[in-house]
């Protein structure tokens, strides 16, 4: 091969930067601008149309002392431990239950996956139903003749949150099965043999090895989690509306209500702001950590 | 990119003079009325607007105006308007208007003499800014209403009361054969909603007034307001076991005897038609809670933003008329079960809760509603003490009634 | 084998208690493992059909039958009356065609979103992973950290930025807002992927002469089946999903079907059709579900191979 | 019993299939107290396999598992009195080594101070103590093999199971490791049972070898004994680099055998059992065991040839040419330098070479 056909080092970063486009313009004018531009009029007092009238900080001390705004970040981080726990408890022992060389496989995992591809609309409305006292599980449950039995976390504002969570668990813990399978079967097969001629029990190889051998997957999954519960909005709309009150708000919803319903954009995007904050803190060192530094 | 579209509308008003007769446009609305009563009404509009030779596409949105209003609002400043939209009257569009990208309707107005036949006059006021009118009121309505279900009150064994304070005593009977004494639906609107009757009811229209006209945080913490909180909580009280969403469903609780009454306006006379209730016989209603009738002139209304297309805009101008038509006011707002803008129309298939309407509002006894008075903002506030306040009984009135002084503090 | 034959005759002839177990370990069918391990199992599953099943069964009761029975026993009558109207007769205001209409905007919608997201984001995690170049990276994570942002913050900027460039309200402004939303997760897929492929794989084009273009369409693109299903089935199953950006940056007459599920499922007459409500519900999520049932276990090995090489 | 005289480990009538696929079949074989057995073949003759069922990692299908005369058929691995060292090492990735070596002993609740003591004689045999307290990634692939073996070691077990432990390693540490496992079993006197695919790991190491193809042991003996006596075609081409020639041809009624214009007498062949007929058969002479030259003329069987191609690897030269036109190899010294085409004699003991039926590719 002769040394001129050679792709020219110039050249052939061109080629990548041209095709990083789509890519520059969505991280540079959509997310960084988006951002910039958010952040900006939090500072004014914009009510239907963004205007530049500043007014400082006042949107914020209104934020955070406005009631729904302290309970939405309550139920929020609520919600979020409850995800995030029971997401990967759940996730990896389904996982580790279908890792035991099982009988339908295929099937088992198809049915924990299959809410996954429900959008939340879909599965707020079914488990808002299920769980409406009147003719959901508690109605059959005292049809059967346990009378005093009572199950109505939709409707009963000191676990409402709760309640929700039980439609996204339903939801979301297939996906991270899937990624937890994934992770089990990336393990050396002979791990697991040298941890039985140790004699080690299997839940003590899960705990202490093969758990530990997983941090990339565990990462992953943390970060598809993490990003699901900071977004938490359609399901509680189509499950609560908030309610019972405003006892299950969120914060995107305190967002999306404030900056439409209110015709409040500088409220609403006060509280972007907040959020945006909260993840950039998380992020952004993680994600340096992550992708920042490799190679 | 504003000025581009003032010059096209401009250009697209001049050549309105020159036009030949109208060809049949496409006009798309939006609205939010996808409910039983409201659909049939709206769809007397349509009916009534394909009469003129044009087409009405019909744009409903569900899930009340919280849902509806924030993706008209986005298609107008997106640039993608459509052709007329619904609002409630009031204060929702003023930003809007005052960004240019609204209709300037007062040609139209003056045309057809609207100054003169809309009733009453705080109606077009409403519309009016800086002197211009930008809307179409098509209705009245009335949120001081008190449904109640004649069978549950006699299968409670207890008259049907006259007043709040009759049925407030007659909760523990309805209570006693396992019925909801009131249905209350969970979305955040309907508790706030409800509250301000009461205050206009309880309260009455002076205090009203005060708090939300003036906004007198001082009055609105003092002990006639504290009345009105001692009323709401009785009410929170009465409809605890209500376990819906949707003020119809709630006014389908009444309909159906489950519920004893619902506090709603005129619109659930809508649902109370669709099923075939007659009123006086299966249903009774009290408006200002039989305690102090009056009438507020809330009311939905139709903006028709600025378009380019001259066909369109000529479209626009002829919806505007068709809407204040008498016959399509009549028509529409038997379905829709509020009160017509006109007052020189003929009612006389109005059934009684109408006619009983009609007559507060001859008498003058009208009050701004809380579109007029307040700005979105402050709206949305109240509904979230007012939803939480419902929900938590742990939330006492007195603090309550403290968080409801301090948001009338800073209204605007 | 000579072997076999010295030692056998004697173990055979002692009895077997003395040579002791023989053959495979037995195991019971039912053994205290198993039942343990199915019966978690099929508790699980039962707890994961149960919406389904109640789904589908409301959807063939008739609404006497809702009314009075409660919603787990199976239907006494089945009538396919509800998924017809939920198909083609169910009102939001004046429209009274289903969601038959919402189907097609949906598939309208879906397709090219799917195709373009899917491409931009395999060139650039294809760049990313090969072709690096300063700056790539911080661009990478501002992407990544885009993922998590609430999508409700970015709705205002997002009908500015589509106003400047005069797509507010068409269907191209909206597969553009789904290919940008799109993109954080599946740019981190397919770098992932591609960065796990064998580097002398890449040298080896290049040292053969093929440039940027080349190498990607030639030697990478073949060899992601497993990603491209995952990206497909993620794409499809959000987008097919999607109702914010469906009802802000559509108009009605190119609402997608979540939108008019939203709507059908809200436009309450009276007394809610549960019936309807579940076949609308059914059908609206079929799509996805199909794409599910049918590419599950590619879908397991694309995980493997894009999410969680880390 | 078996055990009484001196059996580690014996294997009775195993067989395993998968399915219709039997991977081992009716396979015996009794492992002396102390001894090195190597299980050798090609990838995919079942000698994991079976190292596996010895281990109890894999259930058998039938037969029975005999280790220190017990029947460990349906035993637990960890019961079985076996300790075993794998090819990708299967160190535990996230302790260190100390945490690797002990946690095998701590779970099964063994005193602190028997681990500690444990763990420093494994350590000091092996010579890993500098490395106890890192963790597997930062050590060199050696390291981590011998972590993997101390890991076996503590525990204190009669037999070693060794499955491909230096197939991951380059060829200069896996020469080093060899020789430090061969020492670590004079040292330890424990029995060990070694899979390799690499002849030369099972030439130096075991004191016998089990040469397995498709899931049965072809041939049990000494390393040397398989080398100079395979008892088939298959075990004398897998053994020996560079391979062993194989010459088709025919045995004409046991004097000699014939290919081309070549006869070999083999009055001097030790035939296996008498009555050889004649018919079609292999000869098979090793390259080592052809003289050359001068030497040649002293050996029963001698015969021209030319040079075809000559490949020098350092420590001797091989040299390829034709044999009854036949591709025909043989060893010369180093020093030795031949051009090609360059005339030559060769030569060769018959009693040195062996004869295989061409059907059944049995020694005869």
């Amino acid at each position: 091969m002769s040394k001129s056909e050679r792709p020219n080092p110039l050249f052939r970063n061109l080629n990548a930067k041209v095709a990083s486009i789509p890519m520059i313009l969505t991280a540079g004018v959509v997310f960084v601008g988006g951002t910039l531009w958010t952040v900006l009029y939090s500072f004014t007092n914009s009510k239907l149309l963004p205007r530049l009238n500043f007014v400082g900080l006042d949107q914020y001390y209104r934020l955070w002392v406005t009631p729904r705004w302290l309970i939405s970040i309550e139920n929020l981080l609520i919600y979020g431990a409850i995800s995030l726990v029971f997401s990967l408890v759940i996730g990896f022992l389904l996982a580790a239950l279908l890792d035991q060389k099982i009988r339908f496989e295929d099937t088992f995992r198809t049915i924990f996956l299959y809410p996954f591809a429900l959008s939340f609309i879909v599965t707020g409305l079914v488990w808002q139903w299920l769980l409406n006292p009147d003719f959901g599980i508690q109605h059959v449950v005292r049809g059967l003749g346990w009378d005093s039995f009572s199950f109505d976390p939709l409707y009963n504002s000191s676990i409402v949150i709760y309640g929700i969570s039980i439609a996204a668990l339903w939801q979301g813990t297939g996906l991270i099965m899937c990624l937890m399978l994934a992770g089990l079967r990336g393990i050396d097969e002979d791990i697991w043999k040298a941890a039985r001629v140790d004699g080690i029990p299997m839940w003590k190889t899960y705990l202490f090895i093969v758990i530990p051998m997983m941090r990339p997957v565990f990462i992953t999954t943390l970060v598809i989690i993490a990003s699901g519960i900071v977004k938490v909005y359609d399901l509680v709309v189509a499950q609560t509306s908030g309610g019972p009150g405003i006892a299950s708000e969120v914060p995107a919803k305190y967002v999306y209500d404030y900056m439409f319903f209110a015709q409040n954009l500088g409220q609403g995007f006060a509280a972007s702001t907040m959020m945006l904050l909260s993840v950039v803190i998380v992020i952004v060192p993680w994600a340096y950590l992550e992708f920042g530094r490799r190679k | 990119m504003r000025y581009k579209l003032l010059t096209a509308a401009l250009a697209a008003t001049a050549a309105l003079q020159f036009a030949g007769p109208a060809a049949a446009t496409d006009l798309e609305v939006t609205h939010w009325w996808t409910s039983g009563g409201e659909a049939a009404a709206v769809a007397e509009l349509a009916k009534a607007f394909d009469a003129t030779g044009n087409h009405w596409v019909d744009g409903a949105i569900a899930g009340s105006g919280g849902t509806a209003r924030p993706i008209m609002i986005s298609r107008i400043t997106g640039g993608d308007p459509m052709g007329a939209t619904q609002f409630n009257h009031g204060r929702q569009a003023e930003e809007l208007v005052q960004a240019g990208l609204m209709r300037d309707l007062t040609d139209v107005a003056t045309k057809g003499k609207w100054t003169e036949i809309v009733r009453p006059k705080s109606l077009l006021d409403s519309c009016t800014i800086d002197g211009k009118i930008y809307c179409v009121p098509v209705n009245i309505h009335s949120w001081q209403w008190l449904w109640l279900s004649n069978e549950a009150f006699e299968k409670a064994g207890v008259p049907v009361p006259k007043n709040w304070n009759e049925f407030v005593a007659a909760a523990p009977a309805l209570e006693k054969v396992g019925i909801v004494p009131l249905a209350v639906g969970g979305q955040a609107w309907q508790s706030s909603g409800a509250f301000d009757v009461l205050l206009a009811a309880v309260g009455g229209s002076d205090a009203f007034l005060k708090v939300y006209k003036d906004k007198d945080a001082k009055f609105a913490a003092g002990p006639e307001v504290a009345k009105v909180f001692k009323a709401a909580d009785d009410a929170r009280k009465m409809a605890k076991n209500t376990n819906v969403q949707d003020w119809n469903q709630a006014t389908n609780m009444v309909i159906t005897g489950k519920a004893g009454g619902q506090i709603m306006g005129d619109w659930a006379q809508g649902e109370f038609q669709v099923a075939g209730k007659t009123a006086g016989k299966d249903y009774t209603c009290l408006p200002g809670l039989g305690l102090n009738e009056v009438i507020a002139t809330g009311g939905d209304a139709f903006y028709f933003p600025l378009l380019k297309d001259a066909d369109k805009a000529k479209a626009q101008e002829v919806l505007a008329e068709t809407l204040l038509d008498p016959k399509t006011q009549v028509a529409f707002n038997l379905k829709k079960g509020s009160l017509p803008v006109r007052g020189d129309v003929d009612v006389n298939a109005a059934n009684d809760c109408m006619k009983k309407g009609l007559a507060i509002l001859a008498k003058g006894a009208v009050i701004p509603w809380t579109d007029q008075l307040l700005s979105q903002d402050t709206q949305k506030q109240k509904e979230d003490l007012f939803s939480e306040f419902f929900a938590k009984p742990e939330l006492t009135v007195e603090d309550a009634q403290k968080r409801f002084a301090d948001l009338i503090a800073s209204a605007d | 084998m000579s072997m076999a034959n010295t030692a056998a005759p004697a173990i055979a002839a002692a009895s077997q208690d003395i040579a002791g177990p023989y053959g495979p370990k037995p195991r019971r069918m039912f053994s205290r493992r198993n039942i343990f391990l199915y019966g978690t199992l099929f508790v699980i599953a039962a707890y994961y059909l149960l919406p389904l099943y109640v789904m589908v069964v409301t959807s063939l009761k008739g609404m006497p039958e809702i009314r009075l029975g409660n919603i787990f026993s199976p239907p006494l009558e089945i009538t396919f009356e509800p998924w017809v109207k939920a198909w083609s007769t169910a009102c939001t205001g004046l429209n009274c065609d289903g969601l038959s209409r919402g189907f097609w905007n949906s598939v309208r919608i879906t397709v090219p979103s799917v195709l373009l997201s899917i491409a931009i984001a395999s060139v650039n995690g294809y760049a990313l992973a090969n072709w690096r170049f300063k700056g790539a990276d911080t661009f990478f994570i501002i992407l990544i950290v885009g993922a998590f942002i609430p999508y409700q913050v970015m709705i205002y900027p997002i009908v500015i930025i589509l106003r400047e460039i005069g797509l507010y309200g068409s269907l191209s402004g909206l597969v553009i807002v789904h290919s940008i939303f799109g993109m954080p997760i599946l740019t981190l897929l397919f770098r992932n992927y591609f960065s796990s492929m064998p580097e002398e794989l890449f040298r080896a084009a290049r040292v053969d002469g093929a440039g940027f273009w080349g190498i990607f369409l030639r030697i990478m693109l073949p060899m992601s089946l497993p990603i491209f299903v995952v990206a497909i089935i993620l794409q499809v199953t959000g987008i097919w999903n999607d109702f914010l950006f469906g009802v802000v940056y559509t108009r009605p007459d190119t609402y997608p079907m979540t939108v008019q599920l939203n709507n059908i499922v809200n436009s309450v007459q009276g007394v809610k059709e549960y019936n309807v409500n579940m076949a609308a519900t059914i059908l609206t999520g079929l799509v996805p579900l199909i794409v599910y049932f049918i590419s599950g276990k590619l879908f397991v090995r694309g995980i493997a191979a894009g999410a969680v090489k880390g | 019993m078996t055990a009484a005289n001196g059996t580690s480990v014996s294997i009775q009538d195993l067989s395993l299939n998968f399915g219709a696929v039997t991977v081992l079949e009716t396979l015996n074989l009794d492992v002396a107290n102390g001894e090195f057995i190597v299980l050798l073949g090609p990838s995919g003759c079942g000698k994991s396999t079976l190292l596996n069922c010895i281990a109890g990692l894999l259930d058998v299908s039938e037969g029975r598992i005999f280790i220190k005369g017990k029947n460990v058929t349906w035993e637990e691995p960890k019961d079985r009195g076996i300790g075993m060292v794998f090819q990708s090492y299967a160190l535990y990735p996230q302790m260190t080594v100390e945490k690797n070596l002990s946690f095998g002993l701590r779970v099964a609740g063994t005193p602190k101070d028997e681990i500690a003591k444990r763990i420093a004689r494994a350590a000091e045999i092996l010579q890993i103590e500098p490395l106890l307290q890192r963790k597997p990634a930062a050590l060199s692939g050696g390291q981590r093999q011998r972590v993997a073996i101390g890991r076996a070691l503590v525990r204190d077990v009669d037999v070693f199971l060794f499955d491909e432990p230096l197939s991951n390693l380059d060829a200069k540490l896996r020469a080093e490791l060899r020789v430090e496992i061969k020492l670590l079993h004079r040292k330890l006197q424990n029995t060990m049972i070694y899979v390799t695919h690499d002849q030369i790991e099972a030439m130096t190491l075991a004191d016998r070898i089990a040469v397995m193809k498709g899931g049965v042991i072809q041939q049990l003996d000494a390393p040397q004994t398989i080398y100079n006596r395979p008892v088939n075609r298959f075990v004398a081409g897998f053994l020996g680099s560079p391979a062993m020639n194989f010459i088709d041809g025919q045995v004409s009624a046991g004097t000699a055998f014939k290919t081309g214009d070549v006869s070999i007498p083999l009055d001097r062949y030790a035939f296996d059992a008498a009555g050889n007929g004649g018919g079609p058969c292999v000869f098979g002479i090793r390259p080592e065991h052809v003289a050359f030259g001068e030497a040649a003329n002293t050996m029963p069987f001698a015969t021209d040839a030319a040079v075809e191609i000559v490949e020098p690897m350092g420590s001797d030269t091989l040299v390829w040419t034709k044999l009854g036109g036949h591709n025909f190899s043989f060893r010369v010294e180093a020093e030795k330098t031949l051009r090609n085409g360059e005339p030559i004699r060769i030569g060769f003991d018959p009693a040195r070479a062996s004869l295989f039926d061409s059907q059944s590719g049995n020694r005869m």
